[in-house]
């Protein structure tokens, strides 16, 4: 009858590996080829690239409100770099730099941003979510992708997305708590870019991490820095290879920083200062990964210049494609909400055609 | 042949898919062990094993999520709402994304999952355990929604609604699992989406419901016959959505008069859309108003008083004859 | 007198309180140092201090819940959920204990609180930020819920609203938030809730609708007298729960036809409650169908597809045309 | 630049102090003179009492469905013993032993599951929320009345109760994690009785214990014996009296058993082992706590037998009153639905009216 501590052996790690001088801790560093350590840095760069890119086009008028990614490059391409064609990711809505390292087009980052249902029209062959508006929703979502894994006895994986603000949610909480009952092949990755919108991290929850959240679900959490794109592949690959082997799911916190506005929309000066800011910039997860990748004699200016160029003429490519797309047909409502379209919907389509012909709004 | 209460179709038509699909999977609270708390899933544990008969935690959010998450991998989830009531906890799954994957992904991926809730009163039960909510999915485009009225259509109707490639609500009145059994064929049928089912011909007056209520309509149809030479066409719903329009209007084009019927709360419910639809296009046969007798937009009872709330046969018969005096 | 946008007269409604009872509690995302998305609370939480502003984490359910808690204690919360397609991770709360805590204790406890949603196309947002799901909450019992129209009216209403002894939903058509500024009266007025206003008045059609439907309405009034000499009735719902029925039915004892008008799906929609109603109430007076100009029963689109999907004055003039040449 | 595993210094507290043979742990235990020892053991009993005689009622179709409480009497009495009037309570639907404690009719207890809303018609003066059927949904109504009292600068608490089942929910998360954010004075009653209805705890959740879960908000979590009304009380006071002082919130598992079925029209034969009962029946907290008062002189067969006969008193004229109600109107849904009923619903009131004079359902 005594009163004692509880021991729940918590396996809750931190891990950096690569820091903001481009030092690497060798014992600690993945393994990982010049070609291999090159296409990261490209993604990387593509990322960054699209993403001025994007807030250039939004100030333009050009696409709608835009939700950049600016200093979360590390996180988004370290974690997607660590997954096979067969395994699947369940994102949320800043993750493109997830989604150019899993080979999706720029085109769908423009459309999508555009105000086009085309944006999320995952290509065939690409096993990845289309963008979750609703915070923390998709990550349900995910739990049923890696489920049905384990069901078919399958050894791929998921990854599943979320924001520091979305681990606030209760889609969160039961997700999380579905992982660990059924011992899925999950992996959640949190951005923990410091700010939901304005509320800042501190204020959203009141565990010093949010990596030591898996321990109310029974499995590991591991906090790593997320600007360090060497630690983030590490410990997603290492989750990855867990859960493939039927070690159940992982929490990765990333601990990174929303260099720019939370979208186009926003003033992040209303509730953050500059200096703050700065701090950060000099924790760039792409210059800390250059100056690395020159010291170890991978990349030169030549070699930059040159995948500079590439991403120049990818990214000009898909605006163009964008711009003069022509298949805006508001009739796609009506194609893609049931498999068929019923009676009462069909009279529906053609109340709509009928109005769209006497506005003028639809040619044929 | 065999004769059968609707919990027994129920669980019929579940077998029958399962053995037929591997990836018909459920899920659910306590369906599995213990069999439902309705018993709809009693047997299915022990038959097709614990990866394709789910018992859960309690989170219905995490239910649907998870069974999305599910179909798009392959899966065919028949997810249990212990009770429509608390169908709510995962409103924001069904609303933003079971009736949404197909069209935000242009038809790259779709969600071809059953959601069973057992729905409405005259069981005696506690708060949240009576209600009828099922305009809320009718008025959430992307979704089916279907209500079965007798153990051989629950049971063709599950059949179809299994087998469509888009989601269905598929909401089961729960007063009825018992009520009565009917011969179904040893065959499986399939229900049709989307049809209306005229269940008694007539051509003075057109009674309109589905679900538990349709019995009250037929009650009500015998009484006018019987008590006032009146033949009455009743007209089981069966599905919400979508809406059988024209079976609607082609028998109030002959009788010129209407009631609907339902548990739910009348503002914005189905009586709505009906009388919407009457108005919109039968109106010139309409000889009468458009009457709704349905549940009050007032929180259903507790039990002690929930027959004095819900539609019966008597209030039908009334406004029937008010009508047909109109 | 001054001069100001829908978010100014908001501001000013819940500045105004707040001054006047100590009570009144803002809840929601970004609504303090922020000063909310859309900027209607800005420079509140500067007057009133973080425990009358209070910004919460992303928890929808639990900005509801609590503001359930706190109300009961004593406190008057209005919640802001950022769009009302976010409403939904709530709406368990909202059917589940918002609506119910006054019948469920028999009045010992009560619920006066205010739930303030942005809703509605037209400002190029991105999925689940445009939608118009209104009848949801219109079809639970035990909640009020309004839409204001103008700055005037949206001060006035949501001054009711915070004032009310149960609970609102308080429907903000955000497309209207900085389209027009109006003159607003340097005391507070309230708006009785439940009523309906006739904007316009007119003996040849009546056009209902509310939100920033109303100015689509009026556009179309113009058009239809300017064009065609006819002389529309336009009737600005402001309630849908209670829906002013009278207001209805004696414009249309008028003018025998009626056009009603919104964004959200039309299964189930507001509008086919007027429909119902009118074929109940006012069938006598029917010349015409209730014809329904509203959001179609598909998703609403990404916004590149909005404009064509949106209900506007074109379709609304085109449909009076057929309804008075029927 | 490390890898290093993270303290989080947990606060994880295991509390056992009166044993199944009655025996306790003097050190530990608290001071309670023997009138309160009394008046504790007078509420357990009752609710025993008052149980067995529900299960009976509803066998005779006197009431309805009803969910016992049998074994859970500690946890219930226990908490509630802690708090003061002015304290507020935010319950589910298995707390009638909470409900007796704090001062409520037994009447309330028959009207509930006799299908009356009088039986949620908490009297005033009494600070208690009605019976939440909506698995965990309560505990964010307790969030708010735990933060107006800290608003409004009062030195109250609220407790919130949830069973092992409602932990997996949704809202448990949100409510835990606003309680932490904002530091309020609550104290969430986690009764883990083993089972959400077939559902065993070990399924519902990966993690040792309830009790951890805390950590993931950043507050401290207890796990007491929960058929130990001494520790349950002892816990629940501590945590109370931190609260008060600011301290902010605590999660206490109650570790206990229902003895009996989920509710009357369940048979827990098809999902649990009798043995499992058995074992539990012998940690009866009942028979441990009288055992305890005996031996302490404070309760001998004379004064059990003068509770006893009390309580059937207690028990019989609530009954009587209940089947002697007269109260029921049909009507009463229209007067508890606003406060002022608006047009539309006063002629939805007509008509519901005249209905039941023509179906005879109303005799006025
Ligand atoms: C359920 C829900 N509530 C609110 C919003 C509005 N919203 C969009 S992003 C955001 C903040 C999300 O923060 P976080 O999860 O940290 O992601 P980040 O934006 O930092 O990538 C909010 C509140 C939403 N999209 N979904
Ligand atoms: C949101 C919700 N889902 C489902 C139910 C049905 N239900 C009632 S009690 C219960 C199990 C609850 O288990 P637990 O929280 O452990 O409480 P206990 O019954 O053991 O007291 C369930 C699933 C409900 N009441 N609410
Ligand atoms: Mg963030
Ligand atoms: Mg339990």
């Amino acid at each position: 009858m005594p009163k004692k501590t509880i021991d729940i052996q918590p396996n809750l790690t931190h891990l950096a590996i690569l820091n903001e001088h481009g030092e690497v801790d060798e014992s600690l560093a993945p393994k990982l080829d010049g070609d291999t350590l090159v296409t990261m840095f490209r993604h990387m760069l593509a990322t960054r690239r699209l993403d001025e890119r994007m807030i250039n086009m939004q100030r333009q008028g050009r696409i709608g409100t835009y939700g950049p990614s600016r200093g979360q490059e590390a996180s988004q391409v370290g974690t997607a770099m660590a997954l096979r064609p067969d395994d699947w990711t369940a994102q949320a809505f800043r993750e493109m730099g997830m989604t150019l390292t899993r080979g999706w087009l720029m085109d769908l980052t423009l459309y999508f941003w555009g105000g086009y249902e085309e944006g999320n029209a995952v290509a065939e062959g690409h096993n990845d979510l289309p963008i979750a508006v609703p915070v923390a929703s998709q990550n349900l979502h995910g739990v049923g992708i890696a489920w049905a894994m384990k069901i078919k006895k399958k050894d791929s994986v998921c990854i599943t997305y979320v924001g520091d603000g979305g681990t606030s949610e209760g889609d969160f909480h039961e997700a999380m708590n579905f992982a660990g009952v059924y011992e899925l092949p999950l992996i959640f990755i949190v951005q923990n870019n410091q700010f939901a919108i304005s509320h800042p991290r501190r204020k959203q929850t009141k565990s010093r991490t949010l990596a030591q959240k898996a321990l109310a679900y029974g499995f590991d959490g591991v906090q790593v820095d997320g600007n360090d794109v060497l630690a983030v592949y590490s410990a997603t690959r290492d989750a990855v290879e867990k859960a493939r082997k039927g070690g159940g799911p992982t929490l990765i916190e990333c601990v990174t920083y929303r260099l720019s506005m939370h979208t186009t929309a926003d003033d992040p000066t209303r509730y953050r200062e500059d200096e703050e800011v700065k701090e950060w910039e000099k924790r760039d997860p792409l210059i800390r990964f250059a100056k690395y990748l020159r010291n170890k004699g991978v990349l030169d200016d030549a070699s930059i210049e040159g995948i500079e160029n590439d991403i120049k003429e990818e990214i000009a490519a898909a605006i163009t494609r964008y711009e003069n797309y022509e298949g805006l047909d508001p009739l796609d409502s009506f194609k893609y909400i049931l498999a068929d379209l019923p009676a009462d919907l069909r009279a529906q389509q053609e109340e709509f055609i009928t109005a769209l012909r006497n506005e003028g709004q639809m040619s044929h | 042949m065999a004769s059968v209460n609707m919990v027994k179709a129920l669980n019929l038509a579940l077998t029958e898919l399962m053995r037929e699909d591997e990836n018909v999977t459920l899920l659910g609270e306590d369906i599995g062990l213990d069999g439902g708390v309705f018993r709809v899933t009693e047997g299915l544990l022990e038959e097709f094993g614990g990866d394709r008969v789910i018992d859960t935690p309690v989170a219905e959010a995490g239910i649907i999520g998870a069974a999305i998450g599910m179909s798009i991998y392959g899966l065919r989830p028949v997810c249990e709402m212990q009770f429509s009531g608390f169908a709510y906890q995962a409103f924001h799954q069904i609303e933003g994304h079971l009736s949404r994957y197909r069209a935000r992904s242009r038809g790259r991926f779709s969600v071809p999952m059953v959601v069973r809730m057992p729905y409405g009163g005259g069981i005696r039960a506690i708060e949240h355990h009576s209600e009828s909510r099922e305009a809320i999915y009718a008025h959430t485009p992307g979704l089916q929604v279907v209500v079965p009225s007798t153990p051989r259509n629950a049971r063709s109707l599950l059949r179809a609604s299994m087998l469509s490639p888009d989601p269905v609500i598929f909401y089961e009145p729960k007063a009825l699992y018992r009520a009565f059994r009917e011969e179904v064929p040893d065959e499986p049928e399939v229900h049709p989406l989307g049809k209306a089912q005229v269940v008694r011909e007539g051509s003075d007056i057109t009674l309109i419901g589905y679900g538990a209520m349709v019995r009250v309509l037929q009650e009500a149809a015998e009484d006018l016959h019987d008590q006032d030479g009146v033949n009455a066409e009743v007209i089981d719903l069966i599905s919400l959505a979508p809406m059988d329009t024209e079976t609607l209007v082609n028998s109030v084009a002959k009788s010129g008069r209407a009631i609907v019927v339902h548990e739910g709360p009348r503002r914005c419910g189905i009586g709505a859309e009906v009388a919407a639809r009457l108005a919109e296009s039968a109106l010139d046969h309409l000889e009468a108003p458009v009457r709704r007798i349905t549940g009050f937009d007032v929180q259903f009872p507790y039990f002690a008083r929930e027959r004095a709330y819900m539609p019966n046969s008597d209030r039908v018969v009334h406004a029937a004859r008010e009508l047909l005096e109109y």
